[in-house]
Formats: C-alpha cells, structure tokens, sequence
C-alpha cells in the first residue's frame, strides 16, 4: 500500500507540473497573446482617456481669453499649495477698478492631480489636460505660469 | 562535404607540414584553447540573449528588441556594461577568497569542454574515461560557490552558499546514478563510445523504460546542480537577495553569471550525447532513404540541436515552476529521485547482464 | 541596538530582511534572529514610508484629506476613500443618491479584483516564479484602464468624494466592465493551471505559517487573513454599509489556518467581487451621482467611526470633531498593521524560505502599515 | 446584547462607570486605574466576550489626553468605546497587550506619538519613528518641528 501510495504521490506532483509546463508553453507558441506597449514609438496611436488626469492647464479662445475672474477658489481647494493666484486691479471701461487675474502660478512639482481644483472652479477656467510626459532638466521648469502672456478675461464672465 | 573533422584533419596536416610535432602539439593547444575561449563568449552572450527571449515569450512580453536587429546585440551591450563596471570587493571581506572564486568557477566550466564531442571526429580531448571526467570536475563547481559564499563576509552569500553546498552534494548522487545506467547499457566511459552505441537508435529511443526514467531523473538532477529555478536556492533573489553572489558586481558576477550558462551548456551537452545519441543522426530502422536523408544533416547542427532542445527545457522550467524549500530540496532527493535511481540502475544492470537489451 | 533584545545562542545570526529586500515589496525592515534556516524570532521594524498621515489630515479640510488616504493602501485606494467619504456623511448625516452607491460598490470591487491580482503576481513571484506576475498584470491593466477611463487616474483615483462621486460614469464603463468579466472568466482558470495546482506551491504553502482562529482574533487580523483561519470578519456582511446588505455573495471562509487557505480565500473572493459586480452592472439606476452638499463642508462636534472591508481587511476611520472645517483627530486603522503584527507568531520555527510564503500571503502593502 | 443591556452588565463590573450614548456605539469613561481590570472582564466574561480590539488611539486634548478602545465581541458583534483620561504631563494606563495581542503593536505607536507609558508593557520600545525621537510626542498639538513639518 505505501508502494502504491509513493507511485501516486509521483505522479500527481508530475502532472501538475506537466500542466504548468503546457500552460507556459502555450504562451511560448503564441505571440499573438504579447501584451507589450512599446511605448515611445507608440505615441502616434496611445490614447489617453479624455477625462485622464495630467495637468492643470488654462482654457483660452482664438482671441487669447480665459475664464479666470482670480477668485481663488482653487487655491483654496488645493490640498498641496500647488497654485498660487497673484491678482492686479484692472481699470474696467467705465473707469471703475475691477480684480482680475495677473499671474496663476502652477506647481506641477506639488500637484497629485486631484481635480478638487477643477470642481471648485465656478466658471470652468482650468481643466486637466491629458499630457503625461512632464519630465524636465531642471525643477524650476516644473513651476508654470497657467495664463498666456497678454491674455484678458472673456467678456461676461463673473 | 566540409565538415568540422575536415577543418581539424587539415589543420594538423598542415602544421605537421611546417613544424615538428612537438611545435605542432603546442600550436593545437593554443588554437584549441582560443576556440574554447570564444565559444565561451558567443554561447554565453547567445545562451543570455535565447533565455530572455524564452522568459519574454512566456510571460507574454517581447523582450529585448532595441539593441541591433530584433535585439540580438543585447547581450553584447549587457557586456560592455558589465566590463566598464567597478568591480567592488567589499570590507571586511577575504580578497584572495573572494576574487580567486569567479575565476574557478569559469575554469570548471572550461575544464569540462575537454570530454565533449561538438561533431563526428571532433573533440578536444576523446578520453576512455569522459564520462567520469564529467563527473568529477562539475562537482568542484561548489567550490568556487562555497568560497564565494565565504569569502563575501555576508550572511546572505554565506547562506547561500551553504544551502548550494547541500544541494549539490546531494544531486551529484542521482545525476551519478542516472548517467551510470548509460554506461552500464553502452558498456562504455568514453563518449564517443558511447554515441557509437546509439548508431541504430538513440538510447532514449529504444524503449527502454528504465533509460526514460533516468532521462528524467538527470534532466533535474542536473537542474539542480547548475543552480537553475526551481532548484535556485542559492540565489533565492526574493529570500537571500542574490544569495551567493550579493557582494558581486561588475565583471566578476559577469563571470559567475557566464559561468552557469556554461554549465547549463555542458551539462544538456553530455545530456545530449548520453540519452539523444550526441552528433549521431536521427535513423529509423531499415528506412534507408530517409536515414540518408538525416545523415545529410552536418553531425554539428545534430549535435547543437539537441543540446539547445534541452537547454530550451531547462529554461522552461525555470519560467514555470517556483522555487522549492530546501528541505522540500533535499527532501526529493533523498525520498524520491535517489530511490528512484537506485532501483532503476538496479534494472538497467539486469538487463545489461541478461542480455534483454539490444 | 539589537543584541539586547531577546535571548540569542550560540549559533543565532541576525539578519536584516529589508528595507532593501525583494520580498518585502517596499521599505519593510524585518529584523530575524535565525538559526541555520530556522526562523526564531521575526522583528518588524516600521516607519521607513511613514508620512504621518494622521497629522497631516488635522490641517486638511474633509474634502482635501480624502486624497491622501489613497496614498495608504495605494492598492485599494478606492475603498480608504471609500470610508472616508462615508464618515464624512455619516458626520452631516447626508443621504447620497443610489447611483452614487452602486458606483461606489463597483468601483470597490473592481479594486478588490485589482489588488488580488496583483497579491498573486507578487506572491507567485515571492516563491520564485516569475511567469505569473505578468500574467496577473494582464487582467489588472484592464481594470486600470477602467479606472482610467472613468476616474482619470490608474492608482490614486480620488474619485469617491463626501455626498456620492466626482463625476458620472464613462459612457463606455458598463461595455467595459462586461469586457473584462469576459476575458476574467477567460483566463482565471490558467491561476490554477500555473499556481494553484502546481505540487511544488502546494508544498511551499500548506501547513507554513499557522494561525489559530483565537490568535487571528486575538491579533486583529483581519480580511483574508484572518477568515484563511476560519474567522468571520467580513465588514460587508457584518456591518453593511451602502447596498451590500441587498446583494447575494458568499463570505469565503477557510479552515486552513495556513498560507495556503489564506491563498485560496483570496482566489475565490475574486470570484465574489466578479459576483457583485455581474449583479450591479446591468442595473446602475439613473439619476444623481452626487448629493448637494456646502461648498465648506464642517462635521458637527462628535466622534465618527467607520469600518470598510478593503482588499487586506477593515479599514477604520475615527474622525474627532470639534466643529470645524478639519479634523481635530483622525485614526486610520489599517488592516496591514495588525496583520503584520502577527508575523512574528506564525513564522516562529519555521525556515526562511517559508518566510516569504507567509508575507506573501499577508499581502502586505508597507504604505498603509506605516502611515 | 443591546446597549442598554451592557449598560446594565458593565455597571455590574464596575459601578463607578460613566456612560455617554448617542455616537454610534456605547461610550464608557473608565479611570485608568480601573481599566486593567475592566479590560479582564470585558473580555473573559460569558456574556460580554469583548475579544477583538478593533481600533485603540489616543487624542490630545490639550489639557488633557483620552485613550480610546474600540472592542468587537466576534461572537455576540456587539461593539463598545472604553475611554480613559490621562494627565498631559505624566501620561500613563496600564497595558491589555496580554489579553489582546494586538494592542501590542498599537501601544507602542501611541508610545512614540503621544507618549503614554503602558505600564506592563512588554516591550515598550520605538515601532515607527526612527532612533532618537523618544519622548518627543509629534502626534500633540503643541509639537513644533521647524524641519520635517511644512506648514501650507
């Protein structure tokens, strides 16, 4: 009986390994099972989901015009300190004095890409872009100045 | 037709031309000990390269496929990092100890070249007692291990070597036992004898049980004994980091790390030429057309094939199956694989002496 | 610092496992006192990742501290949010709209699966084959791109917010979903195949790393761990929270005790988690995904507790509030680090290479131990 | 059993026990000095078999600290809050390592962040923060670290 129970022992061990092996060798034979992106050279047909989060980046129009009043509502919201809203007086056409937005800091280096920012927006000004590729020399290069050079805020927005 | 026993013939009638024999004995050396050097290089740089591309396949990745065409200078760059490396001997350490070790674990590997038939007629060294030569020096391999281990003043290295130490003192028996039942059928230690013997059938390919059998216990065995997963307990990255050879870097581990594909080499060669009938072709009984066929078939590409088959099951292994505990380690040798060879040699010599083989 | 603890013989060596170490899957550091290859005492040492969380979260508002809880268990980061989210509410006392907890209990699940997979890969990598860690990948990418697609992230999704989640469903999620039950019940069988079946895992699991029903309990053990011993501790059954009371799942109990029951739990609870989300798919109710709620949230004065089963136990939340817009004191029980504390107990006796199986099998995650 | 039937059975233990209800579970303030022995009750008891401490912190409340227990009965699932008051100069409570193992674990973090002496502690040695921080307390309001705190 311990004869035969040894025998056993041998051959179900075997046959389990023989089912790993065919298993792998399977996957040996096909390559059409190969999951491997190769990512540089892949970059023409990576798609990123549209809602995928990136950075914070500034909605402008054709006429170099945002949504951003300066509220600070963002800045608030920011769990990291990552942006920074320095704001200056505009004279509005009626001559009266009206905060708008001068410089929206942006830390990529703090940010974790949490969207609160971009729900607390009221007016949709920021959103999050899609690019991922943020790698640079120097971390200087990382603090980004969100508004375009000599971008005014879009008429009707409050 | 050119084959490598030609190149060899006319080579030694050709010095013998120029020089006296002794001149010429000395010149053969040297060249033969070239030629073993850059077989060394190429088959570790393509014994790398295929086990990546093994792995890679396996686990549903491409593996390399920047460097050169479909990444066949991989290995070669792999090199020329590990060459411009520092190579770093650690405080505390024994320096003779620890950078003696690499070196003798590549002269095992070159040494055991010597028996090998890579073709018809072509041989380093065909001496009457190659089978036991094999033996004999695979096993001082855990000595370069064991000093290694030692020598790194690392208790990780230490227990690594320790544990290969166990190992293969206890695998040499079954992989001994296996090859025995070989040499009891062919009734010879010398290699070439023995692919003679398998000039109408490879031994595996006679039917006879027992010689399957011991094909399977040496195909683990000498897993075992090359240190490859499932039997890796003296690297045992994820309990001993990188066990014996942690306090390595640079060309030196290059030279560890050459040194077992060697090995792997070797042992599926005399593998290959016990149980698959060496450089022998594949012959069917009175099939003459197709015999000739086969025999067509340079004896070298024979040879490589088989052994690059086996290499390719050992690798196999290694990306299936995981690691065993050494007690479990020793526990299949002792409880399973040695009684198992026992009684199998115990068949084969029956047989041998009642004449049932044939 | 070391040699006073303990009694150490003849022949005792010390070794560092970690914070540099393959298997301890992040910046663990075991102190064992071995002999030979017999494990006689494991010492844990923590602290390498810790980022005083808690603390951190007394300066953050309740809607900004949910973020860093997904940097705890970054494996289950839905389900810590999860209860953060849900203590918060429990705090304004808000109902959340059902669609926003059928999402929730998806998205839950769908990181259970996630984590498991990749507790499997590693876990079979731990033990020396490596095959099956990019095999596990295979599936957990295809979850990720879920995450993806709908939260905007793989791994620290931040979707799951105080009064329901941070916006709708992708269009394409339920397809989505459907597809990778699809491939799922296509490839699951191949975990046996490769791992489950094989002689040689069976060996290197069975009776290695024994843990009594008590010391489980005793120990705090929970999820996997504990019920591999055969002790019923699953939060989504005892104490259900959003819409598991209305679902139909099995809590998987094994009486093991060893890593291999703890293994086993694991496989078969994916198979729940692909259960649960078969029974929500199809039937996601229409409506709001978010209940209105104040810009500035601030929980009344009071204490808030709440348990969820993540994918390596319960996950507790103790909020102290004293009336304000931030936590006075926040307490995150984490599963690992009771888990863990019961290391030392099961490893006892036995070799190094066991080792291994056993933190394989605790699924430790050293972010959520650590804190 | 119901809370007002815990109630009923922990003043029976304890007498001098102070109850506070409508959290979420039952709240008993306990003196330190009786806690160890509450703690044995708790969880031999027949009718209690508080066997699973699920969550053991401490807050700080400036003027004083609160140790809190959070017990689970796995056999009965009924669930209550132990809180004891501690003095902020001289914090110390007596140990329940030995009757649940993993209060082990949790005493030695509230060591290091709050610092509370358990006494009877085992091992009463740093867990998470590294060599050199004993009795600094970084988990009390007033604890001030110009270097590894950043304050938004």
């Amino acid at each position: 009986m311990f004869i035969i129970k040894y025998i056993k022992e041998v051959f179900s061990g075997l046959k389990s390994l023989a089912v790993g092996l065919r298993r792998t060798l399977y996957y040996f034979t096909h390559h059409k099972e190969i999951i491997t992106e190769q990512y540089p050279d892949n970059r023409e047909t990576l798609k990123l989901s549209d809602r995928f989060k990136g950075e914070v980046v500034m909605l402008h129009d054709e006429n170099n015009e945002h949504a951003c009043t300066g509220c600070t509502a963002c800045e608030l919201a920011c769990p990291n300190a990552t942006i920074k809203i320095i704001t200056q007086f505009d004279i509005t056409p009626e001559g009266k004095k009206k905060k708008a937005l001068d410089k929206f800091v942006y830390h990529l280096e703090l940010c974790t890409m949490c969207n609160l920012c971009i729900v607390a927006c009221p007016t949709d000004a920021i959103k999050m872009a899609q690019t991922f590729e943020h790698s640079v020399y120097d971390r200087s290069e990382l603090t980004k100045i969100l508004n375009k050079p000599g971008s005014h805020i879009r008429a009707g927005v409050e | 037709m050119l084959s490598f026993s030609d190149i060899s013939k006319f080579i030694d009638s050709w010095l013998r031309d120029i020089f006296n024999p002794t001149w010429t004995m000395v010149i053969e050396m040297m060249i033969a000990g070239v030629c073993v050097i850059g077989l060394f290089a190429v088959l570790g740089l393509v014994l790398v390269l295929m086990e990546r591309k093994v792995a890679a396949w396996i686990q549903i990745r491409l593996g390399p496929n920047r460097v050169g065409p479909k990444g066949m200078l991989q290995s070669l760059a792999d090199t020329v990092k590990l060459l411009v490396k520092e190579g770093m001997t650690p405080d505390g350490a024994d320096k003779f100890l620890f950078n003696f070790a690499p070196f003798i674990a590549m002269m095992v590997a070159m040494l055991l070249m010597a028996p090998i038939a890579f073709a018809k007629d072509f041989q380093l060294w065909d001496m009457n007692i190659g089978v036991l030569y094999f033996s004999a020096i695979s096993s001082i391999m855990v000595i370069s291990i064991l000093m290694a281990g030692w020598a790194s003043n690392n208790k990780y290295s230490l227990m690594g070597a320790m544990r290969s130490g166990a190992q293969i003192v206890s695998y040499e028996l079954s992989a001994g036992l296996s090859i025995l039942a070989i040499v009891v059928l062919s009734g010879s230690l010398n290699l070439n004898d023995i692919i003679l013997s398998q000039a109408d059938g490879w031994w595996i390919f006679k039917g006879h049980i027992p010689v399957i059998i011991s094909f399977i216990i040496f195909i683990i065995a000498v897993t075992a004994e090359t240190n490859r997963a499932p039997f890796d307990l003296a690297e045992a990255e994820s309990e001993l980091t990188a066990g014996f050879h942690t306090e390595y870097s640079g060309m030196k581990f290059a030279l560890f790390f050459l040194a077992e594909y060697i090995n792997v080499f070797i042992v599926c060669a005399i593998g290959a030429t016990l149980f698959l009938g060496g450089w022998m072709p594949f012959h069917i009984g009175h099939w003459d057309a197709f015999n000739h066929v086969m025999d067509y078939i340079p004896s070298s590409v024979w040879f490589f094939g088989k052994t690059f088959f086996l290499i390719f099951l050992i690798m196999w292994f290694r990306w299936t199956f995981p690691r065993l505990r050494i007690d479990q380690l020793l526990n299949l040798e002792w409880r399973f694989l040695l009684p198992i060879s026992m009684f199998n040699i115990l068949l084969v010599t029956l047989m041998a002496i009642l004449g049932w083989h044939f | 610092m070391v040699e006073e603890i303990g009694t150490t013989v003849e022949g005792d060596v010390l070794i560092n496992v970690g914070p540099q170490h393959p298997a301890t899957h992040g910046v663990l550091n075991l102190l064992l006192t071995i002999n030979g290859e017999t494990i006689k005492k494991v010492e844990p040492h923590l602290g390498f990742i810790h980022r005083s969380i808690e603390k951190m979260c007394e300066s953050l508002t309740y809607r900004q501290f949910i973020y860093v809880t997904s940097r705890m268990d970054y494996l289950s980061a839905h389900i810590n949010n999860h209860a953060c989210a849900l203590v918060v509410e429990k705090g304004l006392q808000v109902e959340i709209p059902s669609r926003a907890k059928v999402i929730r209990v998806l998205m839950d699940e769908l990181t259970r699966i996630a984590s498991h997979e990749l507790w499997w890969g590693a876990m079979a990598m731990d033990l020396g084959a490596f095959t099956p860690f990019f095999h596990a990948f295979r599936e957990r990418e295809s979850i990720n791109d879920i995450m993806e697609e709908t939260c905007g992230a793989r791994l620290t999704m931040n979707y799951i917010v105080p009064g329901g989640v941070m916006y709708d469903l992708h269009p394409d999620f339920q397809k989505r979903v459907k597809d990778f039950i699809t491939l799922y019940k296509l490839k699951i069988h191949e975990y046996d195949e490769m791992v489950t079946g094989n002689i040689i895992f069976q060996n290197r699991m069975k009776g290695v790393g024994y843990l009594s029903a008590e010391d489980a309990i005793s120990y705090g053990c929970t999820g996997p761990t504990a019920r591999g011993s055969g002790v019923s501790c699953d939060i989504r059954k005892l104490y259900p929270y959003e819409v598991y009371d209305q679902l139909d799942f099995d809590e998987i109990l094994e009486t093991g005790c060893d890593s291999f029951a703890r293994y086993m739990v694991r496989i078969r609870e994916m198979n729940q988690s692909i259960r649960i989300i078969e029974q929500l798919i199809d039937t996601i109710p229409e409506g709001d995904f978010q209940a209105k709620t104040k810009a500035v949230l601030k929980l009344p004065k009071g204490e808030f507790y709440q348990r969820v089963e993540t994918a390596r136990g319960e996950f507790g939340v103790y909020i102290v509030s004293e009336g304000g817009n931030t936590p006075y004191r926040i307490k995150f029980r984490s599963p690992g680090f009771s888990n863990l504390s019961a290391l030392d107990q099961m490893a006892r006796g036995s070799k190094l290479g066991d080792l291994v199986a056993m933190m394989g099998t605790l699924d430790l995650v050293i972010p959520d131990i650590d804190r | 059993m119901t809370n007002d039937a815990l109630k009923a059975k922990i003043t029976e233990l304890l007498p001098a026990t102070g109850f506070e209800e409508g959290g979420q579970w039952l709240n008993i303030n306990v003196e330190p000095a009786d806690w160890r022995l509450l703690a044995e009750q708790l969880r031999l008891d027949a009718s209690l078999q508080f066997d699973y401490l699920f969550c053991l912190t401490c807050i700080d409340w400036k003027t004083h600290l609160t140790m809190v227990y959070h017990l689970d009965s796995t056999k009965f699932r009924h669930n209550i809050v132990i809180k004891a008051k501690l003095d902020v100069a001289k914090p110390a409570i007596e140990t329940v390592s030995d009757i649940w193992r993993t209060a082990d674990f949790h005493e030695r973090e509230v060591y290091e962040m709050f610092g509370v002496d358990f006494i009877n502690h085992p091992d009463l040695r740093l867990l998470i923060l590294p060599d050199g921080w004993e009795g600094k307390r970084p988990m009390l309001k007033n604890f001030e670290d110009p270097v590894n705190m950043i304050r938004l």
